[in-house]
């Protein structure tokens, strides 16, 4: 087929999708349904040839019969035991590949979890009280800690410290809100641009 | 239950023994010749492969306007010197990543321009690969700490103690919301979000509020529904929720394909939950783990249902959005706080307290820190932030 | 009428026309160069020409809109400076995307495969292959994009680890460049970049107060000054009014819903 | 054994190398550890397929059981088949029918889901930013600043608006930020040591 109207029906394609996701605003209809099985059937199938073409064929084909490696096998066999979920009587097989997911991800968390989110955020907090902001983080972060303390009734003073801790997180949200408000409207912009200057030529 | 207690008490001391002794088996060496005017030694820290070659620009040992310094290396025995690299006097630090470790080596360094000039040789040094980076010795502090931290509270608790732990807001809302599921005749949807694999604690945390939902579920006989990304998290779910069914004695309603991979891709799963909830109109929804940017499509169509919403996440950016379109939003670390509060597990409970112990000592670090860094000094500050 | 309970569907009408209307307008606003920005800019500057940087693509298809923009314009500077690109992708969607980016920009520039550029891909379980790299990148990546052994390419024969890259540049719409500065950044000491969406951004301020993150470009408002710096007009500065409008009818409904509250207790 | 004990050892065993492995700098060790990263990469990759082998079983059960949909069904397996098949037979280079498809099927349909978000913000925002207490006051009031803040209207009406949207973004938004996250690092510490020591063990089922 000539490359401009493979083109042309591609287009065309991708504004018919678009259509139809978007009517789910106004309600859940069969056209959106269409759109929504359409759209987890491809993505399963795009995930399935890129994991075996990224990861199944350089790590464990490639690996095995060009180079040899037969220490793959462990993993491979580990993997394979993952099949037998389908099977109910043997299910509990799978667990020995999940307990070394879970465990090795649980391990290799503790040491970056302290050091990105609990060490590096102390260090960063600990700024000279003379400034203004200064003291506004000091006090932001352990207000915001206390709040979190869950041993003790949030009352009396520790009560009324806590509360400042909530104004904190609220200015958090609040932010975080605002900010976040700008890039959804950018995907707004990103999906109208698509209708109207590459599917319709409204605009240049 | 007492020998467990035991089976674990034993694991801890093994982890902290191997941490320990792997601490003092193969200490860092430390190099007392910062001293020396020049030298060379075996980069500390690293995993072999490289020698560190150090100078002082002091006039004594190196004229002074002179900026160039070339660096020669043989192994020693041989005869030939190799050129290395060029730097400068000022770095007075050259890391040569380039050593076989075992080969003893000798470096001389030429310092000279059109006017003067000098060379000196240092060696000889062998490289090695060590055990352990001294350089994170405060990340093992600080998991030592924990370690310890854990210890004491589990220790005091098997002394019989029992801990408080404050009410969490929004927790007895789960409680509320499978039976407001029940009493409509309607099913409860609880789905762990994109951002999270079974690597992520928090996805572990999920999980076991999961165990607390299934049981309630099982108990009034209402549907439950686990969409995920993740065949992963799909494979633990089945057996968590399973188990929450048979130890309710439901286990002849539990329906596998009620747990259910959907896509891997963002918004692949989000038209599908979205669906989902769309078509079976769940009256509980739960949004727990870590989301990214589907948050908000959940929680709004879950809203425009009429369900009851409850949501947590460490995921920092979708707290504002659970916050503002859900009925209750567990804030971070009460996502893990609650999975203790809900099970009512002595032993989950017991790490609620480490963790307030442990941030008992963090806010006194901070307060010692900016005290310290009113006066100028970044030492603490500094500590914690090297890697 | 209460306005206290407006239909949701008149609140998506209103939001569609505030948004579509600009875009057909041909208005622009003025744009001030943050401070974010500028440092990324300043941070590619500096790398001498003939350097290796990892382009890393860590997005869904679902952001390309937001962060399209923001990439071409730091990968047009990459290109324009002389740097050769490693070009990969953690997420399984950013490899297709990336491909497409890099070739067509590539082609715009006169760049060759495998002479300024390679693609490697994509590899799932991105903390994985995030610390691999700072080990070893070809065993992480055995072979490129196109299944060839990429380090059969002379310019690119050298690359080990990342002491051989200058700069990580993670294209991203989540959390990713938290993983590249918790693991590339902390345990190789790479230095890190990112261009990202603004949703995102707010996020990173921890990172690049605490210096983990030399800098970021984030949303359209990012690629906006970025490609003023570099001086162009893209897709950045044409969505900016688009933008600001829809902030404001955003604004603007949440104050009726107040005053009509309001009204209604009195 | 191999229900229970089993499993628990190999948590063990690799959550502590997993915890030991990153303050030692030696080859040996650091071999040893990314050979398991890439283990876990494989072990993923098959896990996957497992996930859309159950996809199959699924869908296929509706199918035959005419349940509630099931055309939909039909809809899916033959988008996953076409896919899939274009993928392995026809590769997945430029001009190849998996980018077509990839590129004006898959990426418009989600980056149209994505974009449903900047609609349900302002719902959002009209429903949830009610001046009830306050807290919802300083919610509101952040949110507003920071939205007028990023855009270039803000600054028309006064350079305050982007310099307060900026200093509330590093400041108290930061410092709060801050906490969360270091409650999550504590959160998620203690989780995963209770998972290496076998603590935490409902993700194992029933024995």
């Amino acid at each position: 087929m000539e490359k401009e109207t493979l083109m042309e029906i591609g287009t065309f394609t991708a504004l018919v999708l678009t259509l139809l996701i978007f009517s789910f605003l106004y309600k859940e209809n069969p056209f959106y349904r269409f759109a929504e099985y359409l759209l987890v059937g491809i993505s399963v199938g795009y995930y399935l040839v890129i994991i075996c073409r990224n990861t199944i064929y350089p790590l464990v084909i490639d690996k095995l019969f060009v180079q040899g490696e037969l220490l793959v096998l462990v993993p491979t066999a580990l993997g394979c035991l993952m099949f037998v979920r389908l099977k109910k009587k043997w299910a509990y097989l799978s667990r020995l590949p999940l307990a070394l997911m879970i465990g090795f991800g649980a391990g290799i968390s503790i040491p970056a979890m302290l050091q990105a989110r609990i060490l590096k955020q102390m260090s960063a907090s600990m700024q000279s009280l003379l400034t203004v902001n200064g003291v506004v983080i000091l006090i932001g972060v352990t207000s915001t800690i206390a709040y979190f303390y869950f041993s003790k009734r949030q009352e009396g003073m520790f009560g009324r410290f806590t509360q400042l801790g909530t104004y904190f997180l609220m200015v958090f949200f609040g932010a975080t809100f605002g900010y976040t408000v700008m890039s959804r409207i950018s995907l707004l912009i990103g999906r109208l641009e698509f209708v109207l200057r590459d599917a319709f030529g409204i605009i240049s | 239950m007492k020998g467990e207690g035991t089976n674990i008490f034993q694991r801890w001391v093994i982890v902290s023994c191997l941490i320990l002794v792997s601490f003092f088996i193969f200490p860092s060496p430390l190099y007392a010749e910062a001293q020396a005017d020049c030298g060379a030694h075996d980069t500390p820290s690293d995993g072999g492969g490289s020698i560190t070659i150090f100078w002082s620009d002091s006039a004594d040992l190196i004229p002074a306007h002179v900026d160039t310094l070339t660096v020669y290396r043989r192994a020693v025995g041989d005869s030939d010197w190799d050129r290395l690299a060029e730097t400068t006097t000022r770095e007075k630090l050259f890391l040569d990543n380039n050593t076989i470790d075992g080969i003893a080596y000798e470096y001389r360094l030429e310092a000279k321009d059109s006017v003067s000039g000098t060379q000196f040789r240092v060696g000889s040094v062998t490289s090695s690969p060590q055990w352990f980076n001294a350089n994170r010795t405060v990340v093992l502090v600080g998991v030592l700490a924990c370690l310890a931290v854990l210890a004491g509270v589990m220790y005091i608790q098997r002394s019989g103690k029992s801990f408080y732990v404050r009410p969490i807001r929004g927790l007895e809302a789960v409680d509320e919301a499978v039976g407001r599921a029940t009493e409509m005749g309607k099913s409860v949807l609880f789905t762990p979000g994109w951002g999270g694999d079974i690597q992520r604690p928090t996805t572990i945390a999920a999980l076991n509020i999961l165990r607390y939902v299934a049981t309630k579920t099982a108990e009034y006989r209402c549907d439950l529904y686990f969409p995920t990304h993740d065949p992963v998290i799909m494979a633990a779910a089945e057996e968590v929720i399973h188990e929450a069914y048979i130890e309710q004695g439901q286990a002849d309603i539990y329906n596998a394909d009620n747990v259910f991979y959907t896509t891997s891709s963002q918004l692949g799963y989000a038209a599908a939950v979205d669906g989902l909830i769309t078509r079976y109109k769940p009256a509980a929804v739960f949004l727990l783990g870590t989301f990214e940017g589907e948050a908000l499509i959940l929680a709004e169509t879950g809203n425009s249902v009429g369900a009851m919403q409850v949501a947590g996440t460490d995921s920092t950016i979708q707290l504002s959005f659970f916050m503002v379109a859900c009925d209750y939003t567990l804030i971070g670390e009460e996502l893990f706080a609650a999975s203790g509060y809900l099970t009512k597990d002595s032993k989950i409970l017991a790490s609620v307290k480490v963790q307030d112990y442990l941030k008992v000592i963090i806010v006194t670090l901070l307060v010692v820190g900016a005290i310290m860094a009113t006066f100028g000094s970044s030492v603490l500050s500094d500590w914690l932030g090297q890697t | 009428m209460d306005l206290t309970r407006i239909d949701k569907r008149i609140i998506y009408l209103l939001l569609l026309l505030a948004v579509a209307i600009p875009l057909l307008t041909k208005l622009e606003l003025p744009v001030n160069v943050g401070p974010q920005t500028e440092k990324v800019f300043e941070a590619i500057e500096e790398i001498p020409a003939g350097s290796h940087i990892i382009v890393s693509f860590d997005i869904e298809a679902s952001s390309l809109p937001e962060v399209q923009p923001v990439a071409e314009a730091m990968i047009r500077h990459t290109f324009g400076r002389d740097l050769r690109i490693v070009g990969l992708a953690l997420f399984s969607e950013g490899t297709a995307i990336g491909y497409n980016m890099l070739s067509s920009i590539a082609q715009e520039f006169g760049k060759e495969y495998g002479e300024h550029y390679i693609y490697l891909g994509f590899r799932p379980q991105y903390v994985s292959a995030i610390l691999g790299m700072g080990e070893d990148i070809n065993s992480v990546f055995p072979l490129d994009y196109m299944n060839d052994d990429w380090t059969e390419y002379p310019a690119f024969a050298k690359v080990r680890n990342y002491s051989d890259i200058s700069l990580v540049l993670s294209i991203a719409d989540g959390s990713l460049p938290t993983y590249w500065v918790e693991y590339a950044g902390s345990r190789y000491h790479q230095k890190i970049v990112t261009g990202l969406t603004a949703v995102m951004a707010t996020s990173y301020y921890p990172y690049t107060e605490s210096g983990q993150l030399v800098g970021m470009v984030g949303g359209l408002k990012g690629a906006a000054e970025y490609e003023k710096l570099l001086g162009y007009v893209g897709g950045g500065q044409r969505g900016m009014l688009a933008q600001s409008s829809g902030h404001l009818l955003i604004i603007l409904v949440v104050c009726i819903a107040n005053i009509a509250a309001w009204r209604k207790r009195r | 054994m191999l229900r229970k004990r089993i499993p628990l050892l190999i948590c063990f065993v690799f959550g502590a190398f997993g915890l030991a492995q990153y303050y030692s700098p030696h080859p040996i060790v650091v071999s040893g550890y990314s050979t398991v990263l890439d283990w876990v990469q494989i072990i993923f990759a098959f896990t996957l397929i497992v996930g859309v082998l159950s996809v199959f079983q699924i869908h296929l059960k509706k199918i035959s059981r005419r349940e509630k949909l099931w055309g939909y069904s039909i809809v899916t397996l033959s988008a996953i088949i076409v896919m899939a098949s274009a993928g392995f037979l026809g590769g997945t280079g430029r001009g190849t029918a998996f980018v077509w498809m990839f590129d004006n099927m898959q990426v418009p349909m989600q980056s149209t889901v994505f974009a449903l978000l900047a609609f349900f913000v302002a719902t959002a925002a009209y429903r949830g930013f009610r001046l009830r207490n306050v807290e919802a006051g300083i919610l509101l009031a952040a949110a507003i600043v920071i939205m007028l803040g990023r855009i270039p209207i803000g600054a028309l009406i006064s350079d305050y608006i982007p310099a307060g949207a900026e200093w509330i973004l590093t400041v108290p938004s930061m410092s709060a930020k801050r906490a969360v996250l270091i409650g999550i690092g504590l959160g998620s510490i203690t989780t995963a040591l209770r998972v290496i020591l076998g603590i935490e063990r409902s993700y194992l089922g029933r024995g």
